[in-house]
């Protein structure tokens, strides 16, 4: 059982956790806390897989501008526990055997998957550096990179036009 | 470490959004779930680009790259949708002083 | 090229328009030459006149279908405008975002008919949806308007995030590591590994959400039903267009050579959707609700294109969408200018609007697919397309048993139009207004005569 | 050129009547079909062969198909009732009002372009195209101008017939996709067959047949009929019986039985029984009926019920005996619809119990009404008597089936019951005393008289002297009957 | 000469078209004198074709006036055939339509102008079509006459439209008679089917070489034909009913021409009947049935119009048994006899009537032998001519008949000559409860009584002696060679009288006197019980049976008409309206109805829509898993 291995494992368990956790959980906020450590937990992933780069991205990104976002919405309406009544069991049953029931049929169709002698390798490669991803996005990419910039153009447009006050 | 693995991991947190998708009610919660499915799928991505990396680095040092430019860009589009989410479910607050997706029925059948 | 770019910097002008001009009908009418100079760009870009020269790395790729696509839906969008731009301007307080938001969703379209990866699929799909969320809860004051935007925003994203774990799959599969549709398919084999089928199905799904095939549709019914009008309008046509071409182009390109391994689940959705969208319009009472069950229909004919993807489909499904747009169009056009949207609405309608009510009339016979009329020809395309392949001819006929029940909804309008009497609601229309119509209706008829006319652009090729 | 006219005249005129005057409109329409019957004699008189009759030019490319049309053939007769039919139609309802009178005419001369273009196409899908252009302004006349239960009736007929058409489209396609070089013409599929296994033509008949089985209609499907008869304003009932119906007919004698000589062999005996029961069924109803309108709407099921009997016998006789009975049956119906709409506007009731004792108020409409109802029951020297009697010998001495006896005999039955029905309504409707709905009758204006003397004329010139209509239709006899299989 | 003979039906046709085009215009007088002259004037025509025709070494002509019919390779040309049958039903036809017209010159003039013109027009037509009938050189055109003279008595026995069992009448008429088209079409049918061709000269020739069950068959569906146009059993039921009618009509159509058509198209195609024994039997059966059926029933009739209908079906029954028995010359005669005497009978009960001012019930007639002497005696001739009493016409040629059947079968003759014995029974109770006694109308008639006017009265005396001394047309050999003229003109086309040469001499003067003592014996009887006292209570018992006809008529409504209509009602109620209707709307509400429900899916919650996708999902991946194993 070498460390990458404890890593992979242990960093697993805790992102399945934590992830379970922030569905489960009933107050919202700790849900924005249980899904920033999920965060957290993936992020250790990438810097297994040796994408730091996109480790950072995720964590600023997600961890920090996203979920606070997230967090300063949840305050800023108060939400708390008792704001959502649980009702309607049913709901949540049929729910849980759903999401239970695609993990099985995604599993059932994955497992004939010859990959047994593929693996993802961890630690080495430098396609994750900033300096390798910089250079292929500003090269074959840039027409997507320049478009994204469309698409956060809508964005932008979009939340003035929902978020101002009329 | 065997891409197995991976795909199981991410698999297993896709659908655990799906069923935080299906269970809750609160559509912030709604929309955290959707976020960790995503991030599910970047870490599959990422996974994938170093298996293909593993295969292919002799011939193309770059091999398998494409996917963690692709991550890159779901962060954008995650992003952006972020805030176009967030805008409208805070009109809807506005109007509703409410967050719960069950008291959206007024448009059915 | 041209069409994405200036899009783009027409959508820029646009929302910079709201702060120069205050008046709603010069914005419109801005709106109105933009589209134009956008149509005169797209049909040049078809002509071999292209004036942005930019290496996409084999991103895009520019071909006659996506291109006539692009014009035909750009047209569509003029003529949209042309009867709409008014009523566009006045569902809120920032008309000049919204037509700037609506170049955003064509700057996505023509993206999304040229994508030759699925990079360029997902970004391009993603600027169509998120403009979309925004315009059908423009209308902030009115809570079916935020409902429809919020549960289409929940659902929207959801879809994408199905979307992204089957590219992320098919990413895997691909024996080379790239997103591009040619490495996509298996090198020289036309078995499918079991991820690669996992992750088309998971595309497939999420395609199948965007055009809204059962039974991946439930938001359309809402979602139309609740977004402005005019923005419905939009959506139903132009949108659902674009992004029908998208799927196409996908399983065309990427996919053609496993056909036989995917048909049958675009079959079973085809029969789903045809089933669905018919039978449950029949009851509805709402004709803006019933569209939208007639859309989801209508897709279901489409859709059987993809089911063959040959010349015929090709050829079927460019008169198809043009005709579809067009039909749609017009009725909503008409819809637009109604405060009672039920049926009994419409009694009447023809005494005190004659002409209204005869365009009315053959736009409902085209989507009904009466000979002579545009929509005929469509669904002939389609399903003389599919039994050109001489299987499925259960569900040619599963879908003309659907045609003749849409027969029934399309018909009580007409019904109601002509044979019942009732005082019709006043519309506020102008001669301009009727002339566009019988401009569509005329269009429609000579498509339903002369398909020639639109098809055989497929085959001038300029390049 | 002659076809392109016989097509483009009443097509144009409808489309001009649509931004006419009410009271021009009639006039026009009226004009319109005269020119319509003038240049459909002139077709008939042209020499067979002549380059006028003939007129193809490509319509749809990519899809190899053409605007063909001709004037020939069985299309010819049936071309000729249509142009005569819609001249009476018109004179006989010369004095009824209707609002919106442009609409109306109009519509009604775009279903006669409709018709004509049946008769005349020789490409599939441009048949395809005239079949449901006849049928739209039909349905538009029905639900407009009708009686109070309109709405429904003709809903239910259009359903019915559309759904009918879409079966027929798929069987057309499928054809298609089997003749030589993908291509809709009528020759064409006439020799699709061969690349059509025997199999396949056996389910592939029920596909087109049904469609035909609808419009003529054959005993199941017959449903829609009466009420849509019924609640059409009268006016259009004589274009559906006496026009839209001969369409079934022709189809068969036309796109399906050349087509799947084999289809309709094997199902030959099936149909054959279905017509049968029809008639039998038909005629039995039509005893019952107290509403004129629903009694000659059922006798007219039986009587097409042995038309189409005929057709699938195959033999000379009986082929010959349907072309003129085509005719024959437009011609006698269109008379009795007249009646029923002079008696319906001067008394505003169709109940034969209401009614009594019109010979004494109105002998001249009596007489002409003994005339063409003894026309209806095939009394000899009558037009009808030379068709059904063909028909008859030619199912007597069928080779397609083994029944041929069986069916001869039970299908006799319904002269018996024909004249029973028919005397009926005579008798109650007519004689007897009169009641005081009929004492204030009176006899028929000239313009009624005219078109009924027209129509009587015609009832005994072609009772006595049929040989015109069997040198016209001779030709297309043989024609049909080469390309027909029966068991050597 | 024969070569015109396409004007003996023109004439007729003429005179139609006339009376019926201008029927408002012209007046009653000129309408009945074109009607009769044209008549007339096709009687002179066929008088001299019958000339001709008499001259030794004539050979039947043909005379095609165009093509009627052709399809494929069968062709139906409109022609008429000239020989010795067609010729003397000419004469027939025409002579005594003659006379008829005449009569009713006299007899309609009460009639209003129209109906006057209407009457005689119909009366032409009548004469016309059955001019076809009998000229006809083919089974078609003898079909068209066939049914055109079933139209005529349809309208004329309705000619008192207003009237509604008139009406009924004549409807039942049309409808038993077309009963009998039917059968006689599938014969045409067949026969087409089997020889191509329908005209006499072919058919016949060809016929030897048909097997002998097609021939009985065909022969036995003509029959079928020809019981509806004759009235015999089992369609005999319209003849008495069919006395709704002016009285001339009775006396043209049914009892002179039409009904004698079933045994002019017999006796047409005895080539057929004598290569099909078994038809022949059957034929002579229902003969004798009807005779003595219909006899029974007119015994106890009390309108005098009704027991000269039941006597005229009996008398075509002794026709049939003619037929049947191969005696067609005979039949023919008899036919011509009967033309006579049932036409004069019939016109003298019409006078009677007239005197009667309308009344037809012989109970309260009596005692007018002194009111109408030209009537009296004549109706006398008539009855002695129909009891076959020698000298008088009735007797040669019932008696010939007879003859001929004893000669086929003894049995034939017992009920023959039983028949007869009823017949001469009724026609004296007829005569004397008509003509003897005293008057026991009311005395508003008796005093309205007078003799009719001479346009009737010269018929009748014309008929009367026609009657009389008809008979000696084709007196038996027996008396003397060559003294049958009649079979002997006949003899080209019908040969020889077959039955009575095998019978010795003796027996047959035996026979002859049998039925004469018999015949001569009811007539007493029945002169001594009836003059006196006729009886004109209620009939009891079997007397009731046969004054109530057997009941034939009520048997017909339970067995046919009334389960046809209730079938009829089944269809429309059942079938039409729940059974098919039903499906069709059912459809129409099934898709509603599913409608219905299925919008329910759209339940608005998100979290539904969303586990409605996953569930698609799911069930697609389902799908996949099945198809890779």
């Amino acid at each position: 059982m070498s460390a990458t291995q404890f890593l992979f494992w242990f960093l697993s368990i805790l992102a399945l956790f934590s992830a379970i956790m922030m569905v489960v959980s009933k107050n919202p906020v700790y849900s924005v806390m249980w899904l920033i450590v999920v965060f957290f937990a993936i992020s250790g992933h990438y810097v297994l897989l040796n994408a730091q780069f996109l480790a950072i991205v995720n964590l600023i990104v997600y961890a920090g501008a996203i979920m606070v976002l997230f967090l300063f919405v949840i305050m800023l309406m108060n939400l708390n526990a008792e704001t959502e009544p649980q009702k309607n069991k049913w709901l949540k049953i049929a729910g849980v055997i759903g999401g239970g029931a695609l993990l099985l049929v995604l599993v059932a169709s994955l497992k004939e998957a010859d990959l047994h002698n593929r693996i993802a390798e961890t630690g080495k490669g430098e396609i994750g550096l900033i300096h390798n991803l910089g250079m292929v996005l500003f090269k074959e990419y840039v027409i997507p990179f320049e478009i994204s910039s469309v698409l956060f153009l809508s964005a932008m447009v979009g939340t003035v036009v929902i978020g101002k006050k009329d | 470490m065997p891409i197995n693995y991976y795909i199981f991991l991410t698999v297993a947190l896709f659908c655990i959004g799906v069923a935080g998708v299906l269970t809750r009610r609160n559509a912030i919660i709604i929309f955290m779930c959707i976020e960790l499915m995503l991030n599910a799928v970047n870490l599959l991505l990422i996974a994938f680009s170093k298996m293909h990396h593993a295969t292919a680095a002799v011939t193309d040092p770059n091999a398998g790259i494409n996917g963690q430019i692709f991550v890159f860009f779901i962060m954008v589009v995650a992003a952006a949708e972020v805030s176009v989410g967030l805008a409208i479910i805070a009109m809807m607050y506005r109007n509703t002083h409410s967050v719960d997706v069950n008291f959206l029925n007024r448009l059915k059948h | 090229m041209n069409s994405i770019i200036t899009s783009a910097i027409l959508g820029v002008i646009m929302m910079f328009s709201g702060i120069f001009l205050k008046k709603n009908s010069s914005i419109a009418a801005l709106a109105i030459l933009c589209i134009v100079v956008l149509l005169v760009m797209s049909v040049l870009d078809m002509s071999g006149y292209h004036f942005f020269p930019v290496d996409t790395h084999n991103m895009l790729e520019f071909e006659v279908f996506g291109l006539l696509i692009n014009c035909i839906v750009f047209s569509c969008t003029l003529a949209y405008f042309l009867l709409n731009a008014r009523d566009i301007a006045s569902v809120g307080n920032n008309p000049g975002e919204y037509f700037a938001l609506i170049f955003f969703v064509l700057c996505g379209i023509s993206i999304a008919t040229s994508f030759n990866s699925l990079l360029m699929l997902f970004i391009g799909i993603e600027i169509i949806s998120i403009p979309l969320y925004i315009l059908t809860g423009s209308d902030k004051r009115n809570l079916k308007s935020n409902e429809a935007s919020l549960k289409y925003f929940l659902m929207g994203a959801f879809s994408t995030g199905i979307m992204l774990l089957g590219i992320a799959f098919l990413y895997g599969a691909s024996t080379k590591g790239s997103f591009f549709l040619d490495d996509l398919a298996p090198v020289k084999s036309v078995i499918a590994s079991p991820m690669m089928m996992t992750g088309l199905i998971l595309l497939l799904i999420s395609m199948a959400f965007k055009v809204s095939a059962a039974p991946f549709h439930f938001w359309t019914p809402d979602v139309y039903d609740g977004a402005p009008t005019v923005i419905t309008s939009f959506m139903a046509t132009v949108v659902k267009a674009g992004t029908f071409i998208a799927f196409i182009r996908l399983f065309a390109n990427a996919f053609f050579d496993i056909k036989n391994q995917w048909q049958i689940y675009i079959a079973i959705i085809t029969a789903i959707t045809l089933f669905i969208g018919n039978i449950t319009a029949v009851f509805q009472q709402s004709v803006k609700r019933m569209l939208a069950y007639s859309s989801i229909a209508q897709v279901g004919f489409m859709l059987l294109s993809i089911l063959t993807l040959n010349t015929l489909a090709k050829e079927g499904i460019i008169l198809y969408v043009t005709v579809y747009n067009v039909a749609t169009i017009g009725l909503f056009a008409i819809l637009v200018k109604m405060k009672d949207f039920s049926f009994e609405g419409f009694n009447g309608l023809a005494k005190k609007y004659p002409l209204v009510a005869f365009t009315a009339t053959i736009f409902l016979l085209s989507l009904a697919g009466i000979p002579l009329t545009g929509g005929f020809l469509a669904k002939y395309y389609m399903i003389s397309s599919v039994m050109e392949t001489g299987s499925y001819l259960w569900l040619v006929i599963f879908a003309l048993l659907c045609a003749t029940v849409s027969v029934y909804y399309y018909f009580r309008v007409i019904q109601a139009m002509y044979f019942k009497e009732g005082a019709a609601q006043h519309l506020e229309i102008g001669p301009g207004f009727q002339l566009m119509l019988v401009i569509l209706s005329l269009i429609i008829i000579l498509l339903g005569i002369f398909p020639q006319l639109l098809i055989n652009r497929l085959y001038i090729i300029y390049i | 050129m002659v076809p392109v006219l016989l097509i483009g005249i009443p097509l144009l005129a409808g489309l001009i009547g649509f931004s006419l005057k009410d009271v021009a409109a009639k006039s026009w329409a009226l004009f319109a079909s005269l020119l319509t019957l003038g240049v459909s004699l002139v077709g008939i008189c042209l020499p067979k062969d002549s380059r006028q009759l003939l007129f193809n030019e490509p319509w749809m490319g990519s899809l190899n198909s053409h605007f063909a049309i001709s004037l020939d053939g069985t299309g010819q007769i049936l071309c000729l009732l249509t142009a005569i039919a819609f001249p009476l139609i018109f004179i006989s309802t010369w004095k009824e009002e209707y609002k919106k009178a442009h609409n109306f005419f109009g519509l009604m001369l775009l279903s006669q372009a409709g018709l004509l273009g049946v008769f005349l196409a020789t490409d599939a899908l441009l048949f395809y195209f005239f079949w449901e252009l006849a049928l739209i302004p039909v349905y538009f006349l029905a639900s407009q101008w009708g009686g109070e239960k309109r709405i429904a009736a003709t809903f239910k007929f259009f359903i019915y017939t559309f759904l009918g058409s879409l079966m027929m489209l798929i069987g057309i396609i499928y054809i298609y996709f089997h003749t030589r070089d993908h291509s809709f013409a009528l020759s064409a599929f006439y020799e699709a067959h061969l690349l059509i296994s025997t199999e396949t033509q056996a389910w592939l008949f029920w596909f087109i047949f049904i469609a035909f089985a609808v419009k003529m209609p054959i005993f199941p499907f017959h449903t829609w009929q009466p009420d849509t008869y019924e609640q059409s304003p009268t006016a259009v009932t004589m274009v559906l019986s006496g026009l839209m119906v001969k369409m079934g007919v022709f189809g068969l004698l036309r796109w399906l039985a050349p087509v799947l000589p084999m289809g309709t062999y094997l199902w030959g005996d099936t149909v054959s029984m279905m017509c049968i029961i029809g008639m039998i069924y038909a005629s039995l109803i039509a005893m019952r009926q107290d509403d004129l309108k629903r009694m000659v709407a059922y006798s007219s099921i039986a009587h097409i019920g042995l038309i189409c009997l005929a057709v699938f016998a195959t033999t000379e006789l009986s082929i010959q005996g349907v072309m003129i009975q085509m005719f024959n049956h437009g011609i006698n119906i269109i008379g009795l619809w007249i009646v029923v709409f002079l008696i319906e506007k001067q008394f505003n009731t169709r109940k034969i119990s209401e009614l009594g004792g019109l010979a004494s108020k109105a002998p001249v409409l009596t007489a002409m009404l003994v005339i063409i109802a003894l026309a209806n029951i095939a009394l000899p020297l009558t037009n009808a008597f030379i068709g059904e009697f063909l028909m008859f010998s030619g199912i007597y001495s069928s080779k397609a089936t083994v029944y041929n006896v069986v069916f001869t005999v039970t299908a006799a039955m319904t002269i018996i019951l024909s004249a029973v029905y028919m005397l009926n309504m005579v008798q109650r409707a007519f004689y007897g005393p009169t009641n005081a709905l009929t004492e204030k009758g009176v006899d028929i204006r000239m313009n009624e008289k005219f078109v009924l003397g027209i129509i009587v004329a015609l009832i005994i010139v072609v009772g006595v002297y049929p040989e015109p209509l069997f040198r016209l239709t001779q030709d297309s006899v043989n024609a049909v009957l080469s390309k027909m299989y029966v068991k050597p | 000469m024969s070569n015109y003979v396409y004007l003996v039906p023109l004439f007729p046709l003429i005179g139609f078209l006339i009376n019926g085009l201008f029927r408002k215009s012209i007046p009653k007088s000129l309408s009945g004198l074109i009607g009769t002259a044209m008549i007339l004037a096709s009687f002179i025509v066929s008088a001299g074709i019958f000339f001709q025709v008499k001259q030794e070494g004539f050979q039947p002509v043909t005379i095609t006036l165009f093509q009627f019919i052709h399809a494929g390779n069968l062709t139906i040309p409109f022609s008429f055939l000239v020989d010795p049958l067609s010729t003397l039903f000419l004469l027939i036809i025409t002579g005594v339509g003659f006379l008829i017209h005449l009569y009713s010159i006299g007899y309609m003039k009460e009639e209003n102008a129209p109906d006057y013109s209407k009457y005689f027009c119909f009366l032409n037509l009548f004469v016309f079509f059955m001019l076809l009938l009998v000229l006809g050189s083919n089974y078609v055109i003898l079909f068209i006459g066939w049914e055109g003279v079933g139209l005529c008595s349809y309208l004329l026995i309705g000619y008192w439209f207003k009237n509604i069992d008139y009406d009924n009448a004549a409807k039942k008429a049309f409808i038993m008679n077309r009963i009998g088209d039917v059968g006689f079409l599938i014969a045409i049918f067949a026969i087409i089917y089997k020889f191509n061709s329908v005209s006499f000269d072919t058919v016949f020739q060809a016929a030897p070489s048909a097997t002998t069950g097609f021939l009985t068959a065909i022969t036995l569906l003509l029959f079928l034909g020809a019981t509806g146009k004759s009235a015999q059993i089992p369609l005999y039921t319209w003849l008495p009913d069919a006395m709704a009618g002016p009285t001339p009509v009775s006396a043209l159509i049914h009892a002179a021409t039409m009904v004698t058509a079933g045994i002019y198209m017999i006796a047409r195609s005895h080539v057929l009947y004598n290569l099909a024994p078994i038809s022949q039997t059957v034929v002579a059966i229902t003969g004798l049935a009807t005779i003595i059926l219909a006899a029974l029933i007119a015994v106890k009739q009390n309108d005098i119009k009704k027991v000269l209908a039941y006597s005229t079906v009996s008398q075509l029954g002794y026709m049939f048994l003619g037929l049947g028995v191969g005696a067609y010359s005979e039949a023919v005669f008899h036919v011509l006899t009967h033309a006579f005497f049932k036409a004069l009978l019939f016109l003298c009960a019409g006078s009677v009537i007239h005197a009667m001012s309308g009344e037809q019930d012989i109970r309260s007639m009596g005692g007018l032998k002194k009111y109408l002497p030209i009537t009296h005696i004549t109706f006398l001739m008539g009855c002695l001519a129909i009891s076959g009493i020698p000298p008088f016409s009735g007797f040669f040629s019932k008696d010939e008949i007879l003859t001929a059947a004893y000669g086929k079968n003894p049995v034939y003759f017992i009920i023959g000559v039983a028949g007869a014995m009823i017949t001469a029974f009724y026609m004296f109770r007829l005569y004397a409860t008509t003509f003897l006694g005293n008057f026991r109308g009311t005395d508003k008639q008796q005093h309205h009584l007078h003799e009719s006017p001479s346009t009737m009265t010269i018929p009748l005396v014309v008929l009367a002696i026609l009657a009389v001394v008809g008979g000696f047309l084709g007196v038996p050999e027996l008396f003397a060679k060559n003294s049958n003229l009649l079979s002997h003109f006949l003899s080209p086309v019908l040969g020889g009288g077959e039955g009575s040469e095998e019978i010795p001499a003796s027996t047959e003067w035996m026979l002859m006197g049998v039925s004469t003592i018999l015949a001569l014996s009811m007539v007493l009887y029945a002169l001594s019980r009836f003059s006196k006292k006729p009886e004109l209570g209620e009939p009891v018992g079997f007397a009731k049976w046969m004054a109530d006809k057997f009941y034939v008529d009520e048997l017909y409504d339970t067995l046919i008409v009334k389960p046809l209509n209730a079938l009829a009602d089944f269809f429309y109620q059942i079938i039409e309206k729940k059974l098919i209707d039903g499906l069709v709307n059912g459809t129409g509400r099934l898709v509603q109805y599913s409608s219905r429900q299925l919008r329910y899916l759209q339940s608005g919650q998100v979290g539904g829509y969303v586990l409605l996708m996953v569930i698609g999902t799911v069930l697609l991946f389902v799908v996949q898993l099945f198809l890779r194993k």
